[in-house]
């Protein structure tokens, strides 16, 4: 038998197994799932330490969460990359220090978010478990997304319209409005929907700092359970939760399949759009 | 990118300001890891004032309730785990990438890129959950306890395939088309195109593709814990139950005070360490190879 | 695109308002007459007082019971320090701990379990010791099946553990386990998942699984089955009060939550958790 | 000349200019006044030098053109003429250019005016992802022109000046991008007329073109001639020739662009003072 024709097996019986092992994990989710998963189960609050009721509340901190994260993120983000891209040289400390700070925090552990949003967030600060702690918390983990993204989209625009805006005698800043963040504006908001998406998946950072309580938030001072917390809490500290575990788990990734979708359709029509461009 | 800062003066006024602007955000956003690490180092000085560093890999076992602070199981066992789940996820996410690029019909890589790539969003919980439920007793069968080192490589590798085969894929994408075409008018079949062109060529793009995917195992936290035992311990086999560095924190840090909190905050630090180190390696090899 | 950027834009702008608005309802709860209750300790206790606090809440509209998990000395160092208003143990309070008031809503037993394939259907109180310091490697020396032992054990700061050890009498350092859990549930998902693994967890908690089918069954201690039933009858020797703590005598409305908390109104809830309601 | 258009705004004079009469081409004779001059210009990329001593007069509302061989520096000539050069990383320029009374190297100068009065067309068209209309309504805003009516009158002058009026008044809503190669080049001449500027750097702009766009964007430039002062960089010797009034020929040497020969065009190509300049223009080297 040839390497070639050995490789082409393998390769293929890899491409099979991994998508089988998604199709399973998919059916799995769903069969255990859509038996208490109904509009009632969306749109009650949970009773019973969760095992019965819904997750209305739930799921309402867990977007107030994402989206304090991203109100905070993405002007920040969006500030920075416009900096490291379009104000500074690439060789310059400054925006050398700035990259290379990002990368750390880029690969720092969720874990380690958590242990410093309940020391600065939830202590120093003084914020308590609250949404407001947990979606700071998240805001820091999710800049290094938007930041990459956002540079690479800016970095795509082509440099022509930099040196004819120039040339027109336009402001940086007018270019920038008018020019060059339009044309990046996929790949931002492709990039949005990551941080949005890795934001709503975090279990670990929120644990410490927007807590257990499954009210229905009134504020964001309040303290609130996150989607994912909850599934956790029902899976490992509920005797007979596994039902709701398994529903919450489908609502979670049908959300974030659903987020993500928009982010790689984005994504592509970015790519499409340069394509034409060039 | 091409603007240089060499004339700042050729700013008008309302560039300036905005320039000023962006620089505090940029700062800002650099300022939050420097945070980080002070209050990483700030939280944990109750202990490390009284209890030297060397006995975080010196003393007999972790107990801090005894005063007993050795995290040196726990570095293993992160080291181990996230090895052995690089080791499989490595393999198999390039053969996926691979897959997308030079065996699939283009209809089908459309679909398998979009699988993995919805894979990749699946919330660790999520895995956890699964592995708790399905694969632990499976394990358990094969020799329990079931929650064990090899229950979590399997899950720790599930997690990071997804990351693995789309920084791969990326990095094929780049591979010039031409190096393709002289590689395919020298008559050299699919397989001796790929390993003797293909692979050399994305080689940097594959590397910090496995980096990338390493930090990630390394700091998983949430299916670790729901899957790898939890116990203390250097494991004398596959199938011993362990505890990463990240369970640590996660399992304790709920109930802990003074000392063992601040020892959680120590384990914290050394979890830190271990990334940024990796990090650092990658960049250094990255420079390295720039500059062959 | 410009549309898309609007759009973006645009979301963020309804979102930040929308985030506004709460906060002048937090100011609004702030007024004179809204309180705001703050429990934190035992992940024990926490699901029951999640519940008594909602049912609190039905009853008092102008307050907010907040319940936050944790160990029971943390709920209790919270209570101290004034981070809580009210601390949750689910064990009574240490010798070092006083000063601060404790007061019992509910009892809980602590009992040993294994899978429900596993012969064994007693364990004398030195068979249990050496297994957990690992002098008993094999069932078969117990008279079971010819299999190694998986001994799960708790992490460090909860009170089941340390409840565990003070009623054998053993140290954390001496005990030999195969696999630490968190919480209860977890320890029912390992034992259940394990046809040779032994644990032990609130009794409330399993049995409440045994019931629903989980592949466990409670061993006796000590000679004395391990139900609630027991329990409540004070015939079986590892049981435990589940306490609400606080730093000085209760008033106004700690003390109102703590009477509630303790009456026959809130009974159901406690059965509902599988706990031993306090008796009246 | 340093009027800003805030202050042309309220001064209904200036507005008058906007009004143009029908481009003509300029007197076949130009004034030969010197509207830039450049000194000993160097021009650096890091270590390497790309540009030395480069000294020469452009006349006003002539066309000059650049010739030479590609990599010689004409290029990062026109740059410095208008300072693109400073957005180069790593280019140091050195010399003197003096622009009617102004030194176009003094940093302190405000490159946005400058810019206005010295506009430049690249070799690639480049529109922006705008429609025709806002393509040429966005500089004149960007240097504040606020009102409509106004806006409105100069983008159809200029695109009635470049000729593509006719072609696009239908249209003026729809992507700039959507126009073929030569109508996209002739909008950015008439986005670059917009703002009145004194001159017009051009960097090949008919290469990227086919030969009929090509031929229709050099009439525009001929009948740019007198109105306009015109500074070109070519590659075709035949259209330098056919079109210039002033021609320099710069050639590499020891890896540096050196100007080698400047002079009226007719000179250059038919009597060439230096022998490079002779078997450049002959076509036996280069």
């Amino acid at each position: 038998m040839s390497k070639d024709f050995l490789a082409t097996v393998m390769i293929w019986l890899t491409a099979l197994l991994i998508s089988g092992f998604f199709l399973y994990l998919l059916t799995d989710m769903l069969i255990h799932g859509l038996d208490r998963l109904s509009w009632a189960y969306l749109l009650d609050a949970p009773l019973d330490a969760g095992r019965s009721g819904g997750i209305a509340p739930i799921v309402t901190a867990t977007a107030i969460l994402v989206l304090i994260a991203i109100i905070v993120a993405a002007p920040l983000g969006l500030a920075t990359a416009v900096l490291l891209t379009e104000f500074t040289r690439q060789k310059s400390h400054f925006g050398r220090f700035v990259e290379r700070s990002l990368d750390v925090l880029a690969s720092v552990p969720s874990i380690i978010f958590g242990l410093f949003g309940n020391a600065f967030f939830c202590l120093f600060l003084g914020l308590g478990f609250s949404l407001l702690s947990g979606g700071l918390t998240l805001a820091c983990m999710a800049l290094p997304i938007l930041i990459r993204s956002a540079v690479e989209g800016l970095r795509s625009a082509p440099d022509e319209y930099r040196l004819a805006a120039a040339a027109l005698g336009m402001t940086r800043g007018a270019a920038l409005l008018h020019l060059l963040l339009p044309t990046a504006a996929p790949a931002l908001a492709a990039g949005l929907m990551l941080g949005i998406g890795r934001a709503g998946a975090e279990t670990a950072a929120l644990i410490f700092t927007s807590g257990y309580v499954d009210r229905m938030p009134e504020s964001w001072f309040d303290s609130g359970r996150a989607l994912s917390v909850h599934i956790y809490d029902l899976a490992m500290n509920v005797p007979g939760g596994d039902a709701s575990a398994h529903a919450a788990a489908l609502v979670l990734v049908l959300l974030l399949f659903t987020i993500n979708s928009i982010a790689m359709g984005l994504t592509r029509r970015w790519q499409r759009g340069r394509i034409h461009s060039l | 990118m091409i603007w240089s800062w060499h004339n700042i003066l050729s700013l008008s006024r309302t560039d300036s300001i905005l320039a000023a602007l962006l620089r505090l955000c940029a700062l800002l956003s650099a300022a939050i890891v420097i945070l980080i690490l002070l209050f990483l180092i700030s939280e944990s000085w109750p202990v490390l004032q009284h209890v030297p560093l060397s006995r975080f890999i010196s003393d007999a076992s972790w107990h801090p309730a005894q005063g007993l602070y050795n995290i040196a199981p726990m570095l293993g066992a992160t080291l181990l785990s996230s090895l052995g789940a690089v080791l499989l996820a490595t393999p198999l996410g390039i053969a996926s990438a691979l897959f997308c690029h030079y065996y699939a019909p283009t209809a089908l890589a459309i679909w398998h890129r979009r699988t993995i790539a919805l894979l990749a969003g699946i919330p660790s919980v999520v895995y956890g959950f699964w592995g708790l439920t399905t694969l632990a007793p499976l394990i358990g069968r094969l020799h329990p306890p079931g929650v064990s080192l090899l229950t979590g490589i399997v899950v720790l590798t599930m997690m990071i395939l997804p990351t693995v085969a789309l920084t791969v894929d990326a990095a094929l994408a780049g591979v010039p088309a031409a190096y393709l075409r002289g590689a395919a008018a020298l008559g050299l079949t699919r397989w001796s195109m790929i390993n003797g062109v293909v692979l050399p060529a994305a080689r940097s793009g594959i590397a910090s593709g496995i980096m990338l995917a390493a930090v990630r195992a390394i700091g998983e936290t949430m299916a670790i814990l729901m899957v790898a035992g939890n116990v203390v311990q250097y494991p004398d086999s596959l199938f011993a139950s362990v505890r990463t560095l990240t369970a640590n924190i996660a399992l304790e840090m709920a109930y802990a005070m003074g000392d063992h909190r601040a020892a959680l905050f120590v384990t914290g630090l050394a979890l830190l360490a271990m990334v940024l180190l990796l990090v650092g390696f990658a960049e250094f090899f990255k420079q390295d190879a720039a500059h062959v | 695109m410009k549309k898309l950027v609007t759009l973006v834009l645009l979301l963020v702008i309804v979102g930040a308002t929308w985030l506004f608005i709460p906060k002048k309802a937090e100011q609004a709860s702030n007024k004179p007459g809204m309180e705001r209750l703050v429990l934190t300790g035992s992940s024990t206790v926490a699901p029951l007082a999640a519940e008594i606090g909602r049912r609190f809440e039905a009853l008092h509209s102008n307050v907010r019971v907040d319940v936050q998990t944790g160990g029971s000395s943390r709920g209790i160092n919270d209570v101290r320090s004034g981070l809580a208003d009210i601390g949750m143990a689910s064990r009574a309070l240490k010798e070092n701990e006083s000063g601060l008031f404790s007061f019992t809503i509910a009892t809980d037993g602590i009992g040993m379990i294994v899978n429900r394939a596993n012969p064994v259907t007693a364990l004398d109180r030195q068979q249990i010791i050496d297994i957990y310091t690992g002098k008993i490697t094999d069932w078969q020396a117990v008279g079971g099946n010819a299999d190694p032992i998986t001994v799960v054990n708790k992490a460090e700061g909860h009170s089941t553990l340390e409840l565990f050890l003070h009623h054998f009498d053993l140290q954390n350092s001496a005990v030999k386990a195969h696999v630490i859990i968190g919480d209860n549930q977890q320890g029912i998902k390992t034992v259940a998942g394990n046809p040779d693994a032994i644990g032990y967890v609130s009794i409330g908690s399993a049995e409440y699984e045994a019931q629903h089918d989980a592949a466990i069954k409670l061993l006796p201690l000590d000679g004395v089955a391990a139900s609630v039933e027991n329990v409540q009858n004070g015939a079986f020797p590892l049981a435990r009060p589940l306490n609400l703590v606080t730093r000085s005598e209760p008033a106004g409305i700690i003390k109102a939550f703590i009477e509630f908390a303790r009456s026959r109104q809130v009974d159901d809830l406690v059965m509902a958790q599988y706990f031993v309601p306090v008796a009246h | 000349m340093k009027v800003s258009m805030d202050d042309t705004d309220k001064n209904s004079e200036a507005q008058q200019s906007y009004t143009l009469g029908p481009l003509q081409s300029g007197p076949h004779c130009c004034d030969p006044r010197p509207l830039i001059s450049v000194t000993d210009l160097s021009l650096h990329y890091g270590a390497k030098t790309a540009l030395e001593n480069v000294s020469l007069d452009i006349y006003q509302g002539c066309i000059t053109a650049l010739i030479g061989p590609s990599g010689c520096g004409k290029t990062s000539f026109l740059s410095a003429l208008n300072r693109l050069t400073d957005m180069l990383p790593g280019c140091h320029v050195s010399g003197r250019i003096r622009f009617n009374d102004l030194d176009v190297c003094d940093p302190d100068l405000d490159v946005r005016l400058l810019r206005r009065d010295i506009g430049m067309i690249f070799q690639k068209p480049v529109p922006f992802p705008l429609s025709v209309r806002r393509n040429i309504e966005l500089p004149l805003r960007e240097h504040g022109m606020r009102r409509q009516a106004e806006i409105d009158a100069v983008v159809q002058q200029v695109l009635q000046d470049v000729g593509l009026w006719d072609e696009v008044k239908d249209r003026l809503n729809s992507p700039a991008q959507a126009l073929s190669g030569g109508q996209q080049q002739r909008l950015c001449i008439a986005r670059a007329l917009a703002l009145q500027p004194k001159v017009l750097l051009m960097d090949e702009p008919c290469s990227a073109l086919d030969p009929i766009a090509s031929g229709v964007v050099e009439d525009l430039i001929l009948r740019l001639q007198g109105r306009y002062t015109v500074v070109i960089v070519t590659h075709n010797l035949a259209q330098a020739r056919r079109i210039a009034n002033y021609a320099g020929f710069l050639w590499m040497r020891e890896r540096t662009g050196r100007l080698i020969e400047f002079g009226q065009c007719r000179q250059i190509f038919e009597a060439p003072a230096h022998a490079l300049t002779a078997s450049y223009v002959n076509g036996e080297r280069g």
